[in-house]
């Protein structure tokens, strides 16, 4: 089955020809839609042929990279009930920021490329089953992604990109320093098996590592994961990222990218490094918990729209730390066993904030293109002049804010469920976002798209949003309401999978 | 030990030594010592080749490029 | 069990299927969604009454504690712990639907009329407004606390779009943001506890299986149950707009009319009182939340009663009197709770406190729906104003108006034989029943009674400021007479609130709401009924409030009712400090938006710098401590050769150092 | 005979002589003397290590490393000095510290 | 004939008859042919270097105790040679107008010589002579543009620390003799055993080690012996500084590996910590001192001192696995220098391919600013995305041949780190991974300015056949190296056991 390298190869056949072409928005688009859109046809095609029942992974695929006696890499790929979410996030919103930036008219041949080119990456960092695989995709995301932001972004790109890409690579680099101790701890762990980057493999023997050697290595690799999550506090690239991104970028960036931390956590660090995760459990809470308040109350004083929901990913992704934070604190470190409810958790708040988040971008994206400014204090009673994208925007904040009926209602029941489970009355800190979100929300809304005009906008040639902008936002709303109405239908899978892929940690000590 | 004593000597003299050209003859002073101490362990090949290329050819070719490189020869 | 029972879902589903419908029809037809919406809900009208009715004509007596029930997946976390959508059917939910489907069906035929002037946007009027009326069905019908908990949301985001109807309007749209953040925070601890429910009783909140007496004593002991209870109670604040969350509902005046009504008679408020109501199995076990329930419900009684006083806008006292008879439900829920709790389990037998509490939010529905659709009546036909020092004199022009609007006074003042009177005094002599097994109530009662004067005078300060005395609205305005498709819904509620009481009192000695406790007490009767309008009557401390009632319409007539509106009484209180901070709302708004500056955005902005200068400020230091140790290390090549070999020579000493020092130093 | 030793700590010196006239010195004529002192140094290492060594072929092998030395410090100073010339063509100066437009 | 080119020393004899050939012909032919005649001289040693890789020639073969021409030799003389090639190439365009250009040819291939020389020695002296060959030809080429004042005092600061570094060797290396009484690098690797730290003689060895390290280590630019790199490289005719950056430390390299894998490997528990911690310094340092560059070709310099401190990881964590028994030492011996070869030419091809860049860009000494760089996009495709391929191959952005040798480096530190008493090398690793963050900053800021909207302040850049073929050769190597290591790697292996074979 090539059904997965296609998905990966294709974008990046789709960044190839699209360097290769002239600039010609008509034939660029095309092209893009057609190198994105194929990759979504196969991962609903993912979604239909994939066995619910097997928690393993499936539509695996293993060619041997590089072989040396002491050095071997292979690519390896596969999805199971964890992956499985992420990778249909990643087609579709791939191909639906390909569709919102239709009318992208500089330089659009090289941005529909790197626009590609990042969904190619991500969707390698989501499938793979190598560590090594692992980060070279996760590398790879952040020279188009610095691209993007450098070439088609706002007034402070260059500080903005440059902060990225800086902040990212020295902390991806950190965890690959952690993935090389593995490799090589295992390797002295067991002298007769070979050296692998596998990371079911490492995840097999994992809490036989010595304990010392697995705190400081997750400590590595949690930081490299944090910083991508992005976790207070270190998370102050993201705002100016997402800021001065493109809107196709900041999509990109807040939907799939943040994504691969959190995904990098519940694949590789807990599961590869179960007691030094315990050993920082603590911590994790405590970064969680102020992430998700911390996030949600700077968002409140945000007068740029992009800016607040920039922060508001962090307040949110914090959710999905703080379910981690609750699965490895059910973890017993005699008998290997661990609550991966908070893993399915956290997976599945991270589907839900991909979704929703998208919404969010873009329609700060469509404001930012008719009125010209993402200032709310200059905006106002948008929703006379900009009908749908008002409808739009609303239902977008409402998701997010934890609107019953939409799946971000769902996943943060669950995160808080799973908090209680775990840490009993302490859930009474980070339930406070649910107000906070609320206020910030609802007051954006007041000032942008209700009320009078604030005059400081000529709002004479404004016109409504244009049908490749709000069909992308509508489909991913009905994506958002389907699943919030029957969330089992992601959330099953994911937690029978995650259940059996830590599974492996009680086996091992036994 | 004499010989390598004034050896020494001349080359601290030379190394300090303000006159470009007065340190060159210094240096030559310095080498011969040294083919001297080559003489002295039994190394009269080496001994031979030091005086010719060192004092002959080396020692000539410095002060051909301090003649060279001087505004006006022994006036500092 | 009934087979109609099984198409109960419909009862949620039908306005919500309008409003599906509604959404897809173009907003050029807006004509269209009128009839869908009323034809949505009334379906469910119909249905709810039906099964009301067959219950309770049928085979009433012979009816189970769980009528029917259904369910579908939604989450499943593991094997034991999941949570499903369902429908569940009880007395309490069939008496709950009937009203408010049947009343938000009059506010909606209204709405008709009332928005004709809307235009094209009274398709999402409409719309909203039957998606509103069927999540609170839906809230009503929910099988277990999570699915409780969406509608119960859905119910806040269809407030906020109703009270922000004319967005437009920077008031309507913040009075709309502040309802929803309001009630939002009581909310939380709403999710709260039910968070902790799902947690700690065997992972399920069905209501069904949280009821079994078992389980209740098992949440008992693992003493959690306060907390829970407590917790939930804090959503119920928020909803109901219970001290000292109440102000939002003031507010909430910015939408239209009929959704006032709708708000305040038919659907959101109450679901605060479902909910405990709902959770009664539970709050009787939990003395300490059942006393604080009926504390803050007779304490919101009587202070939203002193508010009620110091305004002139006549959709503002209604709002005012809301809140108050809110209180009177969860004074009446709290108390018989607490009498319960201190009854042993199995044995206990106090209902009043319970069918009280119920019994005056079937009255208080109508009659508030009734006084809001009339005012609204009042201010349509007067062009908008909603001061009521703008009125007066209407008595003969609205007449119909007026007269039920007298109706509707009359129940609210708790005047024989009106609706009101006989719920209201139930709900005191609850209060009262709890003084036998604490002190406390007798300071809840003593708030009541107070509660009950002030209602009756500030109720008919309303109303003789409007209709009698002489015209104080500008001459030009043309009164008139409110159109039939208004007027109808009026006199029906008008006569609903006549006949209300003595109807399901004489009929019934309400039997059906009082079934509910049963579950923890089996041994008992479930028709352990309260006695009915005989035994009212009976009590001598009827007659007291009864009194109150009287004298608080005889102080209004006094002041107001001799057409002296703008009198010296008037003017001279609204100069007294007291009266302005009633005017002021005893400061909540200031307080509120305060609380809202320096704690929401001031700590926000305090943070944004702490961000900015902190946080990312080590980031950029980071950044510029590199640029500033190149800049050193740059200019340490200075160009000059020599001090390039001396580096050379300065490194073969400190490698040299290094052989020394590195072995010293064990590496 | 000498005694190796005394040679020894002589090269040393030497030595220490030559890298304090690289230091010491501005003229670059005179570094490039100093260095060769450094080159002698080592020269007079080979040669008298020569006599110690064990075998005939080693000892040879000592004194024909000096010979290379020599050599190659005759091209060196030879290289050297032609690019002093064109640095004295090019700046006017064979002062070591005067030419420093190459910096930071 | 046939013996002849049979023979392993006829890639070093072609050259050096190449350098003769061109210096003589420069009065009778035109300077294009003297171009030709450099690239076809290295072409053929490039063919022969293949067979001998390839087993065709039978290797190794030694040279009478002096020299040895083996995998290791040959893959750094292939290293030296696509240098050169790389060099070659623009060259022709570059020097256009000058006078010499012979001499040029003929310096520049001599160069090359000595690098290979040193790179199949194995006797000390021998590559002494091979690191003054180098030294001497490279200091005269830096030159030579006599008119201009800049590059003649870069020769001239050139010149006088190489001197200086020689004196310094050689001393050493006397001292080396006076304890062995040989030179001999298999030899001296077991006659040194018999020094233990109690041993009178100790100290005596620990001053040539210390000599050897200063000396050998201006070659390679480590810090503190850096200091004259940036001002050369940034002097010279950028062809030349690009020689420099890539073939002449690569050699210094080849001749540390040779000097202290081999021949001191006896004191590895002395040089280990302080190559540790000059590698440290050296790629802090560098990178640091990078930042603040407004010349692109002084940042490409302070860039490679840098990247040597990269290379330099190799040594400690060799010494680490030495003494680790079974087979993951034996595996971590071969990695460790295999990924230190690798790394090595990995940073070769792009260093030179990004040299010449600024080559092409500016046929002016001091080279472009970064801010020429602006908008480089827009006029010249080939030249800004090879360019930029090379930056981030330096970076070590994967799928380039930058990332994967970094890799490598960095994973055996990681994995030396698990050896009792090597713990610290995993701060080698955390001090590479630290430096790698920076040196972003740099590397980005050029790929910034060639990538913005702006228009180019300078005109389109019109590249020769040459010129383009240079690039396409960096840049078809950086990506597919990158791509696919493998065979790659394997040959690095088979030169870190040819190595470790002289042991």
């Amino acid at each position: 089955m090539l059904l997965i390298s296609l998905m990966i190869l294709l974008p990046v056949v789709g960044f190839a020809l699209l360097l290769a072409m002239r600039s010609d928005l008509a034939r660029n688009r095309l092209t893009a839609a057609l190198f994105s859109g194929v990759p979504l046809a196969l991962s609903a095609y993912m979604l239909i042929a994939f066995n619910y029942g097997n928690p393993g992974y499936q539509f695996t695929e293993h060619y041997t990279w590089i072989s040396t006696s002491y050095f071997t890499i292979s690519y390896a790929v596969g999805v199971d009930g964890i992956a499985l979410p992420m990778v249909f996030l990643t087609s579709l919103v791939s191909f639906l920021v390909v569709i919102f930036s239709w009318d992208v008219k500089h330089r659009c041949n090289q941005y529909f490329g790197m626009l590609l080119l990042v969904e190619a990456g991500v969707m390698g960092v989501f499938t793979t089953t190598n560590y090594f695989i692992f980060y070279i995709f996760w590398e790879i995301v952040l020279v188009p992604m610095y691209f993007i932001i450098l070439i088609w972004g706002s007034q402070r790109r260059v500080y903005s990109a440059t902060k990225f890409f800086i902040y990212t690579h020295a902390s991806s680099l950190v965890m690959l320093l952690s993935f090389f101790a593995l490799y090589f701890e295992y390797h002295s762990l067991f002298p007769s098996r070979p050296f692998t980057f596998s990371i079911t493999k490492i995840s097999q023997v994992s809490p036989l590592f010595p304990a010392l050697f697995q705190e400081i290595v997750f400590l590595g690799l949690f930081f490299g994961f944090i910083v991508k999550m992005p976790v207070f506090p270190f998370h102050t690239w993201l705002p100016d990222a997402h800021t001065d991104a493109p809107t196709g970028g900041s999509v990109m960036l807040a939907s799939l990218l943040l994504k691969m931390g959190s995904y990098g956590i519940i694949r590789i660090a807990v599961p590869a490094l179960p007691y030094g995760a315990k050993y920082f459990e603590y911590v994790i809470l405590v970064l969680a918990v102020i992430s998700i308040l911390y996030g949600a109350w700077v968002s409140m004083a945000q007068r740029d729209m992009k800016r607040m929901i920039a922060n508001s990913s962090i307040s949110h992704m914090g959710l999905v730390l703080l379910a981690i934070a609750a699965a490895v604190f059910t973890l017993n470190p005699k008998t290997g066993y661990i609550n991966t409810l908070g893993i399915s958790v956290a997976d599945f708040q991270m589907f839900a904030h991909g979704l929703i988040t998208a919404v969010l971008f873009m329609s700060a994206g469509v404001v930012q293109h008719h009125a010209g400014t993402r200032d709310m204090k200059s905006l106002g009673g948008l929703a006379r002049k900009m009908p749908t994208l008002a409808t739009m925007m609303m239902a977008g904040f409402l998701a997010s804010l934890g609107m019953p009926g939409m799946i971000g209602f769902a996943a943060e029941f669950s995160v808080f469920y799973v908090t209680f489970l775990s840490f009993g009355l302490l859930l009474i800190i980070p339930i406070l976002t649910v107000v906070i979100t609320a206020g910030y929300y609802l007051w954006s809304m007041q000032r942008t798209i209700f009320g009078a005009d604030s005059g400081s906008v000529d709002f004479s040639g404004i016109h409504d949003s244009e049908w490749f902008e709000w069909i992308p936002m509508l489909v991913l709303i009905l994506i958002i309401v389907a699943f919030g109405i029957a969330p089992w239908l992601m959330f099953n899978p994911i937690n029978i999978a995650a259940a059996h892929y830590y599974s492996s940690m009680a086996g091992a000590l036994r | 030990m004499i010989v390598a004593a004034g050896s020494l000597l001349l080359s601290l003299i030379m190394v300090l030594s303000r006159e470009i050209v007065h340190s060159a003859l210094y240096f030559a002073g310095v080498l011969i010592g040294i083919s001297l101490l080559y003489f002295l362990m039994g190394a009269f090949y080496v001994g031979i080749i030091q005086i010719l290329i060192y004092v002959g050819a080396v020692v000539v070719l410095i002060l051909f490029g301090i003649m060279l490189t001087r505004r006006s020869i022994l006036l500092g | 069990m009934d087979p109609l029972l099984q198409y109960s879902s419909l009862i949620a589903l039908s306005p919500i299927i309008a409003f599906a419908l509604i959404s897809m029809v173009p907003s050029s037809r807006p004509r269209l969604t009128e009839w869908i919406a009323v034809i949505g809900v009334a379906v469910s009208a119909a249905l709810s009454l039906l099964i009301l009715a067959i219950e309770f004509f049928g085979n009433g007596s012979g009816i189970s504690p769980v009528a029917y029930q259904q369910q579908i997946p939604f989450l499943r976390f593991s094997a034991g712990a999941a949570v499903t959508l369902g429908i569940y059917v009880d007395w309490l939910t069939v008496v709950m639907t009937a009203v408010v489907s049947s009343v938000s069906l009059l506010i909606v035929i209204y709405s008709v009329g009332y928005m004709h002037a809307e235009g094209a946007r009274r398709k999402r009027y409409f719309g909203v407004i039957s998606m509103f009326v069927g999540v609170m069905l839906g809230l009503i019908m929910a099988n277990n606390l999570f699915e409780l908990y969406i509608f119960w949301e859905l119910v806040g985001l269809g407030s906020y779009l109703l009270i922000g109807f004319w967005y437009e309007k920077p008031s309507a749209a913040k009075a709309a943001k502040k309802a929803f953040v309001v009630t939002r925070f009581g909310d939380m601890f709403l999710l709260f506890g039910i968070v902790l429910l799902l947690s700690v009783a065997d992972h399920t909140v069905m209501y069904q299986a949280l009821f079994q007496p078992s389980s209740v004593t098992a949440l008992k002991s693992s003493g959690f149950l306060t907390l829970a209870t407590l917790a939930m109670f804090g959503g119920a604040m928020g909803k109901s707009a219970q001290f000292p969350l109440q102000d939002w509902l003031v507010d909430a005046m910015e939408g239209p009319t009929p959704v006032s009504a709708m708000i305040h008679g038919a659907t959101m408020v109450n679901a605060g009182v479902y909910l405990v109501a709902r959770m009664y199995p539970l709050y009787s076990q939990a003395p300490i939340s059942a006393l604080f329930v009926s504390f803050i419900g007779a304490f919101t009684a009587m202070f939203a009663a002193t508010m009620a006083l110091g305004t002139f806008d006549i959709k503002r006292v209604l709002a005012f009197s809301t809140i108050s008879q809110l209180g009177y439900m969860f004074m009446a829920l709290g108390a018989g709770a607490y009498v319960l709790s201190r009854q042993p389990i199995g044995a206990a037998s106090y209902s009043l406190g319970y069918s009280a509490g119920i019994f005056h939010l079937m009255n208080q529905a109508i009659f508030k729906a009734l006084l809001f659709l009339a005012a609204g009546s009042v201010m349509h036909s007067l062009g908008g104003t909603q001061d009521m020092r703008e009125m007066g004199g209407l008595r003969s022009k609205l007449r119909i108006t007026s007269v039920t609007m007298l109706f509707g006074s009359l129940s609210l003042a708790g005047i024989i034989p009106f609706s009101g009177f006989f719920s209201k005094d139930a709900a005191l002599e609850a209060a009262l029943g709890g003084t036998a097994y604490s002190p406390v109530f007798l300071l809840i009662w003593l708030f009541g009674i107070v509660g009950a004067l002030l209602t009756a005078v500030y109720i008919f300060r309303l109303w003789f400021m409007t209709f009698a005395g002489k015209p104080r609205y500008p001459p030009e305005v043309h009164v008139h007479e409110s159109p039939p498709v208004m007027v109808l819904p009026l006199i029906v509620l008008a006569v609903l609130t006549l006949v209300a009481g003595v109807a399901v009192l004489g009929v019934a000695g309400f039997a059906m709401a009082v079934h509910y406790p049963a579950v923890l007490s089996p041994h008992v009767s479930p028709y352990a009924q309260f006695n009915g309008a005989l035994g009212l009557l009976g009590d001598p401390a009827t007659y007291l409030s009864l009194f109150l009632a009287f004298a608080g319409v005889g102080i209004s007539y006094s002041v107001w009712g001799r057409g002296r509106s703008g009198s010296k009484a008037v003017s001279g209180a609204i100069t007294s400090r007291v009266y302005s901070v009633l005017v002021e709302r005893y400061y909540f708004p200031q307080m509120y938006d305060k609380l809202g500056i320096w704690i929401g955005y001031g700590v926000a902005r305090g943070l944004d710098f702490f961000d900015s200068k902190v946080v990312d400020g080590i980031v950029n230091g980071v950044g510029r401590f590199f640029i500033f140790s190149s800049e050193n290390i740059r200019r340490s090549e200075t160009g000059y050769v020599q001090q390039y070999a001396g580096a050379i020579v300065l490194g073969i000493v400190v490698i040299a150092v290094l052989l020394i020092l590195l072995p010293m130093m064990g590496v | 005979m000498i005694p190796v030793l005394d040679v020894t700590i002589f090269s040393a010196a030497l030595f220490s002589v030559g890298v304090f006239g690289v230091l010491y010195r501005r003229n670059a004529i005179m570094v490039l003397l100093s260095i060769e002192l450094m080159l002698n140094a080592a020269n007079i290492n080979f040669v008298v290590f020569s006599g110690t060594a064990p075998t005939s072929a080693a000892s040879a092998d000592g004194q024909v490393y000096a010979l290379i030395s020599i050599a190659i410090a005759a091209a060196e100073i030879a290289v050297g000095l032609a690019i002093l010339l064109v640095l004295w063509k090019t700046s006017d100066t064979v002062e070591v510290n005067e030419v420093a437009t190459l910096r930071w | 004939m046939i013996q002849f080119f049979a023979s392993g020393m006829s890639p070093l004899v072609v050259m050096i008859a190449g350098a003769v050939l061109a210096a003589a012909l420069s009065f009778y032919v035109s300077n294009r042919v003297l171009g030709w005649l450099s690239v076809v001289t290295m072409l053929i040693t490039f063919i022969l270097l293949f067979m001998i890789i390839g087993g065709e020639i039978p290797n190794p073969q030694t040279f009478g105790n002096v020299m040895v021409e083996d995998d290791f030799a040959a893959v750094f003389q292939l290293i030296f040679l696509s240098v050169g090639l790389i060099t070659v190439l623009p060259s022709v365009k570059y020097i256009e107008g000058d006078r010499n250009q012979g001499e040029y040819y003929s310096l520049l291939m001599l160069s090359v010589a000595g690098m290979m020389v040193i790179s199949a020695s194995t006797d000390l002296i021998t590559l002494f002579v091979g690191i003054a060959l180098t030294a001497l030809a490279s200091s005269s080429i830096v030159a030579f543009r006599k008119k201009d004042r800049i590059a003649v005092e870069a020769a001239m600061k050139f010149y006088i620390i190489s001197a200086l570094s020689a004196g310094l060797a050689l001393y050493g290396i006397s001292l080396l003799y006076g304890l062995t009484h040989t030179l001999q690098i298999s030899a001296l690797a077991s006659s040194l055993q018999g020094i233990s730290p109690s041993s009178p003689s100790f100290p005596t060895a620990m001053v040539a080690l210390v000599l050897i390290i200063a000396g050998f280590g201006f070659e390679i630019a480590m810090v503190p012996f850096h200091m004259w790199a940036p001002d050369v490289y940034e002097g010279a005719p950028t062809p030349v500084s690009g020689l420099l950056s890539s073939g002449s430390k690569k050699a210094g390299l080849a001749a540390i590996l040779k000097l202290f894998v081999v021949a001191l490997i006896a004191f590895r528990t002395e040089w280990a910590p302080v190559f540790g911690a000059l590698a440290i310094l050296t790629m802090t340092v560098g990178n640091i001192a990078a930042l603040q560059q407004k010349s692109v070709k002084r940042m490409l310099a302070y860039s490679s001192i840098g990247q040597a401190g990269y290379m330099l990881i190799a040594l400690p964590v060799f010494a680490a696995a030495f003494g680790y028994h079974g087979i993951y030492g034996a595996n971590l011996q071969v990695f460790s220098i295999s990924s230190g070869i690798f790394q090595i030419l990995t940073h070769a091809i792009a260093s030179s391919g990004a040299f010449m860049v600024v080559a092409i860009m500016a046929t002016n000494v001091s080279g472009p600013t970064v801010d020429e760089f602006r908008g480089l996009f827009r006029n010249n495709r080939l030249l800004s995305l090879s360019f930029t391929l090379y930056l981030l191959s330096l970076l070590g952005i994967p799928l380039l041949a930058g990332f994967d040798s970094k890799l490598l480096i960095f994973s055996s530190a990681v994995g030396g780190s698990i050896i009792q008493g090597y713990s610290w090398l995993i701060w080698l690793a955390i001090a590479g991974v630290l430096n790698s963050a920076v040196s972003l900053i740099y590397y980005v800021r050029v790929i910034k300015e060639m990538f913005s909207d702006t228009e180019s302040p300078v005109t389109k850049y019109r590249m020769t056949g040459f010129a383009q073929l240079s690039l396409w050769i960096a840049t078809v190597a950086t990506v597919a190296i990158g791509l696919y290591p493998g065979p790659v790697i394997s040959i690095c292996n088979g030169a870190a056991r040819a190595l470790l074979a002289l042991l």
